[in-house]
């Protein structure tokens, strides 16, 4: 076999293979292709679980460089917060995994340090959504004034204070959610829908290699 | 083994969906794609960057640890066949066009697409000499915004896939007064560049604004496919919607559980 | 016109510092004072309750208790109202996460619920089968085999230790009388959707950020029977369902935040109206 | 003790990452950085739970054949790898094959076929008028919204359809506007909760 057929067209082939079968479960019952499909998605579920450390090892690769950088020009305190970022990343790890994700050592890490962190730095979104509402949201044309309308409206009537005296807003939310939110994202849905299936086709027909990675044979 | 009930209508429209493309593909037969506004937009927006004399931004390819290697790839190409525009237009106006890259694994894609533009435009030198400031890779959502501070651009370019950074970038810009075009494929940014974005793209505006510049055979197929369905699909509603007034929606109900 | 424009320059100018200062002091301090405005209740919420009403004693109820820290202050509440409602029913629950937060998260609720306090015992009446990564293939091995898929919980007890597990069998969507989906991720409802609703015809409510509904809405009544928007919807489900719980509160300082952020929406659009007229 | 500890982090930690909001300082850096390692080291012990229990005890148990996906796991990582790259093509591609299957066998049926049957709409319901009414509306704009997606045909381009997809777009507008308001309820509830984590729980003011 050419190197070209191992490493490129064998793995084009098993991705058009597994996806078929996948496909075929759906439409036909077939005990063999049944029980094949439930192995394939188990198999599934343990290989992006080691896919998951790439993230792990892609960041002491990056922070192993910066450090040699910062070194180099002397930024000690960047030096630090990097030598910190893995100092967590490898301790948070070992105890989870050899003392045990349920043990009282890994929750208690857990929930003072991954808890806030993780719920404030999504939250913290909000500051930037609400400068953009007051600096960067005009109704500068009929399609932003429609925007514009329709999302200050839907803000009242998420609040039960002018609901209270304003009845009609809750029969306006429940009309547009019904009406003109469900019909247009409709046609948004059948739209990405078929440019999913689409997709498939185009990658189970190795039209869409980009997942192979690096582009030289 | 037997078929399963309920399905057949799904088998039927899948197998369908694979001949026509095929179809389309393999007959090589030309494609005809409408312009969308946005690209007069995107030319007016960097011939106007070029008057003030200020950068024009395009950003945001792929996130974090995802890029070419993830299902959001058809996204991210889209978005380059747009910095490749732009950066043709920016390269014959003389203005300056910095790409940003945020997953690491596009950053040569986005070298060959930035290349090919210049060359194009007889100004390869230009870039080669300017490449490490044209084309920075700049992971964090804080590099970003620095960025934005540091060269405040007056167009700024937003295609591609996106999760909630899209919020503090698109404001920043936006705030600092730049015009912004966004589009995204990833349905719950939408709204927001909706809101923040002087023009946006929506959904699958990205990948019909990508095959109309670039032309590749399989995006322009896939599209044509997607439409002749919809097409069939806005046929069959009109026919369920009389056929329903007339209280005689019945058999049209049974093909679709077919 | 100028002294105009000048005011809109204001209007539209005002310090960001001053912004976020007001959106935080009001909602610390509606935390301590609440206003209790009634909540009204709206279809789509009654719809998720009538599907938890409807089920019988020794139901099955598979939940993907899959939020994360940064969407727990709301998918907690609505997922204490579900579990407890479900417990007066006396239908049993299992629980897996589809994110890789939710299972650190899963006793704080516990906590809360107290279903032992009810009788309810761990291994019969409910168990907790951790994360699972995979993505969508991993909801289609779910209700097609759990017991071939996992073969032990989160505390690392066998599975054919648990009489629950036991009782699902193969195969497994058979057994299961409701899904129950809380997620902050749109692919995962639409996965599940698919997966379960769409091909078993199982029941299927979910609760995702409100900002996900929309995309949600098309599937439904087709293919899920209830959407609970959020924390809104979660608030509205303890009102409709009696049970009093965290969301309320939450209400009231939503209204706070809302309003100070739509204060400012109008205050920057006055301020450029008054500015462009003055320009032109 | 620890449990006083605790709390003092999570505030500290909560006020830290804030002003990420308001300014890039070493402050908020810090914090940054100690998110983005503790939450990678959780995801990577998430994902050890799983070879563990999926692929490991099942080995051990006598389910031989699941080796396959963990030698298959461990090729995966020959992409660090210069000269043997192409190794990790094998599980990449594995995983994309049953992912895309998996997505595409399903969305016929829930993104288009149910979507389509949903919308017989009766533009005539008795004795209610309203319902009509909004049947309509519906139709209107699902119809005109789907037109304003088709690229390649011309027929679409002429005056009504053009008129018809510019509806579209309005009608679009007017559902992002719904869904960008419901966007500004969830940030704000999520940073409810943690404000009430530091009135009530810390502060303990309530």
């Amino acid at each position: 076999m050419s190197q070209r057929t191992i490493r490129r067209q064998i793995p084009l082939a098993l991705t058009f293979i597994t996806g078929m079968i996948i496909t075929f479960d759906w439409f036909i019952k077939w005990e063999p292709l049944q029980s094949v499909t439930k192995t394939i998605l188990n198999f599934n579920v343990v290989m992006v679980a080691f896919m998951m450390g790439f993230a792990g090892v892609n960041l002491i690769m990056l922070h192993t460089r910066r450090i040699k950088r910062n070194m180099s020009q002397n930024k000690m305190l960047d030096v630090a917060i990097s030598v910190m970022l893995l100092a967590c990343l490898i301790g948070w790890s070992a105890v989870g995994i050899f003392m045990g994700r349920s043990s009282d050592t890994y929750q208690w890490l857990y929930s003072n340090f991954n808890l806030p962190l993780s719920s404030t730095a999504y939250a913290a979104t909000l500051f930037y959504l609400a400068s953009a509402t007051y600096r960067v949201i005009r109704a500068r044309s009929t399609e932003t004034i429609i925007l514009v309308v329709v999302s200050i409206i839907t803000i009242m009537s998420n609040m039960p204070m002018f609901v209270t005296y304003i009845p009609a807003l809750l029969i306006f939310k429940t009309w547009i959610a019904n009406v003109l939110v469900k019909a247009s994202y409709r046609a948004i849905t059948i739209g990405v829908g078929l440019g999913g299936i689409l997709m498939g086709v185009r990658t189970l027909l190795a039209m869409e290699t980009g997942f192979l990675g690096a582009v030289e044979e | 083994m037997e078929l399963v009930a309920g399905k057949m209508l799904d088998l039927v429209v899948l197998a369908g969906i694979w001949a026509v493309t095929l179809f389309l593909i393999y007959s090589k037969r030309e494609i005809w794609i409408r312009r969308l506004p946005a690209l007069d937009f995107i030319e007016e927006a960097v011939g106007r960057a070029a008057e003030m004399g200020r950068p024009v931004v395009c950003q945001g390819f792929g996130s974090g640890s995802s890029g070419m290697q993830s299902s959001i790839a058809p996204m991210i190409m889209a978005g380059l066949a747009v910095l490749g525009h732009a950066a043709r237009i920016c390269a014959r106006h003389g203005t300056q066009i910095v790409a940003t890259m945020r997953s690491e694994s596009v950053v040569p894609v986005a070298d060959e697409v930035l290349r090919t533009a210049f060359r194009l435009e007889g100004k390869l030198d230009e870039y080669l000499a300017n490449r490490e400031e044209m084309l920075p890779w700049l992971p964090t959502q804080a590099a970003m915004v620095a960025l934005a501070h540091r060269i405040r651009p007056a167009a700024h370019i937003i295609i591609g896939a996106f999760w909630h950074e899209s919020v503090q970038i698109a404001e920043t810009y936006g705030a600092l007064g730049a015009v912004q075009i966004g589009g995204t494929g990833r349905l719950y940014q939408i709204p927001f560049f909706a809101a923040v974005c002087d023009m946006n793209l929506i959904g699958e505006e990205i990948y019909a604004v990508g095959a109309y510049i670039n032309q590749t055979p399989q995006m322009l197929s896939s599209i044509a496919t997607a439409d002749y369905f919809k097409l069939a699909f806005i046929v069959f509603i009109l026919l369920g919607v009389i056929m329903a007034t007339l209280g005689m929606v019945d058999p049209l109900v049974s093909l679709f559980s077919w | 016109m100028g002294e105009q424009s000048g005011i809109g320059n204001t209007l539209a100018n005002l310090p960001t510092w001053l912004y976020f200062s007001l959106i935080i002091i009001l909602m610390a301090y509606i935390t301590l004072n609440p206003l209790g405005f009634p909540i009204p209740v709206t279809s789509l919420t009654i719809d998720c309750y009538d599907a938890i009403d409807a089920l019988q004693p020794g139901d099955i109820i598979l939940m993907d208790q899959g939020y994360g820290a940064g969407t727990m202050a709301f998918h907690e509440p609505g997922f204490i109202v579900v579990f407890r409602h479900a417990i007066d029913k006396g239908a049993k629950v299992v629980i897996v996460s589809t994110s890789v937060e939710s299972p650190m998260l899963l006793q704080r609720a516990i906590d809360k619920i107290k279903p032992a306090a009810k009788g309810y015992e761990y291994g019969v009446d409910w168990v907790h089968l951790g994360y699972v990564a995979g993505g969508e293939p991993a909801y289609a091995s779910i209700v097609e085999d759990i017991n071939n898929l996992f073969t032990e919980d989160w505390e690392q007890t066998p599975t054919s230790a648990l009489p629950l597990m036991q009782e699902l069998g193969v195969p497994t969507h058979e057994k299961i009388a409701l899904v129950y989906i809380m997620t902050a991720g749109g692919d995962v409802v639409e996965g599940w959707i698919r997966q379960s609703a769409l091909r078993y015809d199982l029941k299927f409510i979910t609760q995702v950020n409100e900002m996900m509904v929309p995309t949600i809405l098309p599937y439904y009544p087709i293919n899920c029977d209830g959407i609970l928007n959020g924390g809104v919807g979660a608030a509205e489900y303890e009102v409709y369902s009696g049970y009093s719980g965290e969301a309320v509160k939450l209400s009231d300082m939503m209204t706070m935040g809302g309003l100070v952020v739509l204060v400012f929406l109008i205050l920057g659009n006055i301020g450029y109206f008054m500015t462009k007229g003055g320009s032109s | 003790m620890a449990d006083v500890i605790g709390l003092w982090i999570q505030a500290i930690l909560t006020i830290m990452i804030t002003t990420l909001a308001w300014k890039d300082t070493p402050v908020s850096k810090t914090a940054e950085h100690i998110y983005v390692g503790v939450v990678t080291a959780n995801s990577i012990v998430m994902a050890w739970g799983n070879i563990d229990s999926i692929g490991l005890s099942k080995i051990f148990a006598g389910d031989i054949i699941y080796i396959l996906p963990v030698i298959l796991g461990l090729m995966a990582y020959f992409r660090y790898s210069k000269e043997n790259f192409w190794i990790y093509r094998y599980p990449i591609a594995l995983v994309v094959g049953i992912g895309v299957g998996t997505a595409m066998r399903g969305l016929v049926g829930s993104s288009v076929i149910d979507q389509v049957k949903d919308s017989f709409w009766s533009l005539n319901v008795p004795g209610d008028i309203g319902a009509s009414v909004n049947n309509l509306i519906m139709l209107v704009t699902l119809v005109s919204a789907l037109i304003y997606f088709l690229f390649t045909i011309k027929v679409a381009r002429g005056p009504i359809a053009t008129r018809l997809s510019t509806f579209g777009r309005y009608a679009m507008m007017a559902s992002f506007g719904y869904s960008f308001a419901n966007t500004i309820a969830t940030r704000i509830n999520q940073y409810a909760g943690r404000i009430s984590f530091l009135v009530l729980e810390w502060l303990q003011l309530g």
